[in-house]
């Protein structure tokens, strides 16, 4: 009952020497795509034709860049109401996502799920639900099957400070410590649960890591906003779990610009200051590591403006197939919700 | 009514939301009582709750008004042990979806203890969920659980229809001794009516003729919270064909007020129950099974259910658009029971009339 | 029974127990499918979850039969992470009161991942919980929650009453691609009967007319769980004083086999129907809803519900001796729908019958 | 919002100086009164009178006697199935446990519950229930009154090391130090959920009282089955919630002696062994204490003699009265749910 097996020799030495070229522009790439993803959401929705709730994490692209690019083909992740990231970051199928979010029947879901329900077994990603701290114990029980089967994967599971409220969380951590399960957590502390700040939900001055650490369980606290730090510290994480020393724990600070749920602002109702706002706003993680592309690799204007020309292109395709796919058949009978 | 304090004349009404209504039997309760508190993820939040907790904080503090941590079992399990200590809690949940992760502190403590402590300690709790459809919310975010609070001896189940009822029910909830789980449909918050001023109590434990009820009617129509509009409005349309029918709000699940089902359907002999929830092992199922226990000999057909179908609810406008039962349903199986035909004309839906949105001023993201 | 493979002449039988019927069921899943594996608090302990999985883990070894944490939410999780990975697993509650903090995962997930994932994964697991009386168990431990988890499309609910049953639905909810919910109740454990050796499957959702079926009779008693047994003690009673009835064992409560429970109402025109659970809103209104909403016309009477009061289980056995239906109350049920006198001899109990026992073999402390 | 109030003067001279004679002579009446009345129940349960499961604390008596000892009038105390020693320690009604537990008309809970149910509300004890963890959350909400209301008091929550899986205990220490609630845990450290050890449930090697600790609580480790240093441990712990900082939380290593649930002793099935069973018994915290009675106070046979006897005669009139007291008559309705 082992899943253990080496990581490549390649992530071995990238680790060691720090992100070579291709890896920096692969952070880059998947960050700017998560956004630019998110703000055709924020261009289309006004249009009222994606009718379901969405969670954007405009502004939180490093955590699922960073942690994806640590993983290798296999591997498999889940998530929670804000997955549109981690979801694409694994690859998963764009045209899907948006056929979803629009209802029609080419969605990966089929048009049942709607935004908060994004999955593609194909990559990896097993699902997302927006029952928060859910997906937890179901991620570990990925992790169990590759435990028992020591098929050498690793589960990624996303969740947010608030997640951590959750007794589930506590008990997943548990049982996960208890299996030494390949699975890493992934908690992007991004101070808020919906409108609700942390000083009144959690003690001020104990890090969320801290309560995975009292269970045994290896932690890295870091800047989540640096993307070279997330897939530096994901990759250290991801090597234990593979290696079989059990789960891990990313605790990474962040911060999401938009409303909890939907495609505006919400700095005037009054919740947070547009002071912290602006502060983080400053700490973009694509400005950071443009900057970094600029001044390490001396990446020039033309190579931002054929990636950003080449995504975008592939964005509004994706949009207007979904626009163009048929809605789901209204068909559905009892059935349906049997194997 | 005659037995709604609210409606006696004297008492000044204003036009106020559903929304409104709740949040002013919560505001009078504060009031009135110090050891009422109000507990609910983003409950002093600027959202306030869909509004039904807006202003709160400001009026009466942050002991009175909290936020809590995403932590709903223990949460209600707090809210237990305060109310046995002398508080009066109203904690709120914003989906019952969530609140499945609390079944085991409603059911097996808050429902069970007065009793399972040989009747020496109430539990004066009340709490707030909200059910049913939102904006393309989907099978996780609109489930109707009043069946299963309602097959818990020890729980008592309100879900009111209207804002008068709202406020009404909400402040008996909180003043009763018992645990009270108000059911609050999504699509009512923004529903504008007449609501009357000052406190004021909607009896636990009574269903309200909403309509009918002149003797000539030949169909009851029993509806549980959204449902019940759904009812009136399927009155509006048997009217116009000439058939006159009673409509029920059923406004207490339990305990189910037994009475005025039986003698509408004795005058009527005819039985539509709407409920918000799936069909199969709902609430429904237990009007039915009552009205046919007590009144076999006044049914002149079988009593018929409607909700909604048995599988989940999709997301989908295109898929959820036929899965909610409304008004022309009713209407339909009112007028099989009569035996008379359906024009399929009464499922035509108006131009410009999307059928995910009570009315046009609702939209997402919520 | 022609529905029931295992009742052909070919195959041989030996009496066991319930407890072991369902150990068999297990044990063959355990050997024939890798990708099955048992998980529950105690699963591997000495006393083998009341010796249902007794020896399991010396033969399959400590991977495929493992004990948890005390964290029946996560754990469900996890199974339902399994099953959607590739594994099948077995996972027990050891009581439903307990599993009332693992409804999140079990209604939200495991029953809705299929449909709301647009029916591209099967979640192939089996959640066995034990429902019903245990000795002096009262409140919290005694709980039959079917009716919850039959308002749940998407979950399968089963709830064998026989040893025979016992083995081959839950080998049948093994080998199901849906989440099964298997519901034994606590009684019946110690039960022995006639089992067929080998493996074999009771089709889910199929009913069983355990008694009668002539032609002659004038009343059909549906049971569920250990309440088939008591509908059985009734048909027995009934027959010394010339009545047949014919006794359904309802088995499946998710899907609920419409066919067999129509057929027999249409023949006898009267129904009662014996549940474990408290009546209100409970399993026996669908019984009743659908037999009025598909066989009003055959219906000669009322249908009758039997269950629990709708007050919480007392412990003392002075209390618990009457909260309980038996038998006798299914006889003087069916005797009123016939319109026949009750002798109040009936419920007289036996010298030496402790109500609170199945029998003198079962004692405390669990 | 505060419900600090010093530490009498008293109890802070006696956590200076050690426990007084008086005290000792306390502990070891509360740990003998606990003994000796679940052995009656091992000496009556083969009857069959006593119709409901009984969870024995027969060798774990020092918890409940040294933190009650270290609590003041006033003070509440909640628990879950093993709660016998937790609720007579508190000088809970003895005639309304026996008659609770033989199913009697003046039961503390009218016979409605059972010897899982106790309940003494004008002694402090709010009752106890089996569901494992549920009353964790329950006492933190008693302890949430006292916070609004600032009476000043402490309230108990007694767990087992099972019960430290649940996700509740976790959601409950994060809301407990949130609030700085008065609220004291003891979480009692038998090794054993059932028949379940340890290693099949938690990882080995973390101490329980270090998640609490990562909650930002106080935490004491110590000996379980030493009255002395329970009390010391408790008087300080008590004393930190009473001033206002927050709750706090021990670990106390103890045994069962006897089966999980049931009058007898079980290590012939296998799940632990009997030198382990040896090991515990000869740290008998009963013999223990008896020992320093005598080495420091030169307590004598007759002493404990008369002790005994004063509290045997008590538990034998308690039995008498519940044996001859009359069954709740059955005419309970649904009304009898409702307050
Ligand atoms: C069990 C549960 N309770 C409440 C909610 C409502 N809700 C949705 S998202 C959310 C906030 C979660 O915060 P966090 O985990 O920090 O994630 P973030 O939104 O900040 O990314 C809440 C309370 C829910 N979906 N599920
Ligand atoms: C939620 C829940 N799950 C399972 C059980 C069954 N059960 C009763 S006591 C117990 C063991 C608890 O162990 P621990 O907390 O260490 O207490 P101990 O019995 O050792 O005193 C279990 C599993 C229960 N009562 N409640
Ligand atoms: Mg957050
Ligand atoms: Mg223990």
């Amino acid at each position: 009952m082992t899943s253990a097996s080496a990581a490549s020799a390649g992530s071995a030495a990238a680790l060691a020497n720090g992100p070579d070229p291709e890896l920096l522009w692969r952070l880059y790439r998947l960050m700017l795509y998560v956004r630019l993803v998110e703000e055709k959401i924020v261009a289309l929705y006004p249009e009222q034709q994606m009718r379901c709730p969405v969670h954007l994490s405009i502004g939180q692209e490093a955590p699922a860049a960073g942690v994806a690019a640590a993983l290798r083909p296999g591997d498999q992740a889940m998530s929670g109401h804000r997955s549109h990231g981690h979801y694409l970051a694994m690859d998963a199928d764009l045209d899907g996502m948006f056929a979803e979010i629009y209802g029609k029947a080419p969605g990966c879901a089929r048009g049942r799920g709607g935004s908060m329900h994004l999955i593609d077994r194909a990559k990896g990603f097993l699902g997302a639900v927006p029952i928060v701290g859910s997906t937890i114990p179901i991620a570990a029980g990925a992790a169990f099957t590759s435990k028992l089967r020591g098929d050498g994967k690793v589960t990624v599971i996303y969740l947010g400070d608030g997640a951590a409220e959750t007794g589930v969380f506590h008990e997943t951590l548990n049982f996960a410590a208890l299996k030494k399960l390949p699975l890493l957590f992934v908690c992007e502390n991004n101070l808020y649960s919906v409108y609700s700040p942390m000083e009144v939900r959690q003690p001020l001055g104990r890090p969320i890591a801290g309560i995975a650490r009292a269970h045994g369980v290896a932690t890295w606290e870091g800047d989540g906003n640096d993307a070279v730090a997330v897939w530096q510290m994901a990759s250290e994480a991801v090597e234990a779990c593979r290696a079989g020393h059990g789960p891990a724990f990313l605790e990474l600070a962040t911060y999401r610009w938009r409303e909890h749920c939907g495609p505006n602002f919400d700095n005037d109702i009054g919740y947070r200051t547009v002071e912290e706002y602006e502060t983080w706003r400053a700490r973009d993680p694509l400005a950071r590591h443009k900057a970094l592309l600029q001044d390490r690799l001396g990446a020039d204007d033309a190579a931002f403006a054929a990636l950003e020309g080449e995504l975008q292109a592939r964005i509004d395709a994706a949009v207007a197939k979904a626009k163009a796919a048929a809605f789901p058949v209204d068909t559905l009978s009892p059935e349906d919700c049997y194997a | 009514m005659p037995d709604d304090a609210h409606r006696s004349a004297a008492v000044s009404t204003r036009r106020m939301t559903f929304a409104q209504g709740l949040l002013e039997a919560q505001a009078i309760a504060l009031e009135q009582d110090p050891s009422v508190y109000l507990m609910g993820l983003g409950a002093p939040d600027p959202k306030g709750i869909f509004g039904t907790t807006s202003g709160l904080l400001q009026r009466f503090g942050p002991e009175r008004v909290q936020d809590m941590p995403l932590s709903e079992n223990a949460m209600t399990g707090v809210a237990v042990g305060s109310a046995i200590t002398g508080m009066r809690p109203i904690l709120t949940h914003q989906r019952v979806d969530f609140a499945l992760v609390a079944m085991e502190q409603m059911v097996n403590q808050a429902a069970k203890w007065f009793f399972m402590f040989g009747g020496q300690v109430p539990v004066p709790l009340t709490i707030r969920m909200i059910v049913g459809r939102g904006w393309g919310q989907g099978p996780q975010h609109s489930q109707s659980l009043q069946a299963w609070f309602a097959h818990v001896p020890g729980l008592k189940v309100v879900m009111p229809a209207t804002p008068a009822d709202a406020k009404g029910l909400l402040l008996s909830a909180i003043e009763d001794d018992n645990p009270v789980i108000c059911l609050e449909h999504r699509w009512l918050y923004g529903l504008a009516d007449e609501v009357p001023e000052g406190p004021y109590r909607v009896p636990l434990g009574k269903a309200r003729l909403m309509h009918g009820g002149g003797g000539k009617a030949e169909v009851t129509l029993v509806g549980l919270s959204y449902m019940s509009l759904e009812a009136l409005r399927a009155a509006e349309i048997l009217a116009e064909q000439g058939i006159e029918a009673e409509v029920i709000d059923l406004r207490s699940v339990r305990p189910l007020d037994e009475a005025t089902i039986l003698d509408s359907v004795a005058r009527t002999g005819r039985l539509v129950v709407a409920d918000t929830a799936h069909v199969r092992f709902g609430a429904g199922a237990e009007v039915v099974s009552l009205v046919v226990e007590q009144a076999f000999d006044k049914l002149k057909a079988a009593p018929v259910r409607i909700g909604l179908p048995d599988f989940p609810t999709p997301t989908s406008k295109a898929l959820s658009d036929s899965y909610y039962p409304r008004a022309p349903h009713l209407v339909a199986a009112a007028l099989k029971l009569l035996g008379r035909p359906v024009d399929p004309e009464l499922f035509a839906v108006p131009e410009g009339r999307n059928l995910d949105q009570p009315d046009s001023s609702f939209t997402g993201p919520f």
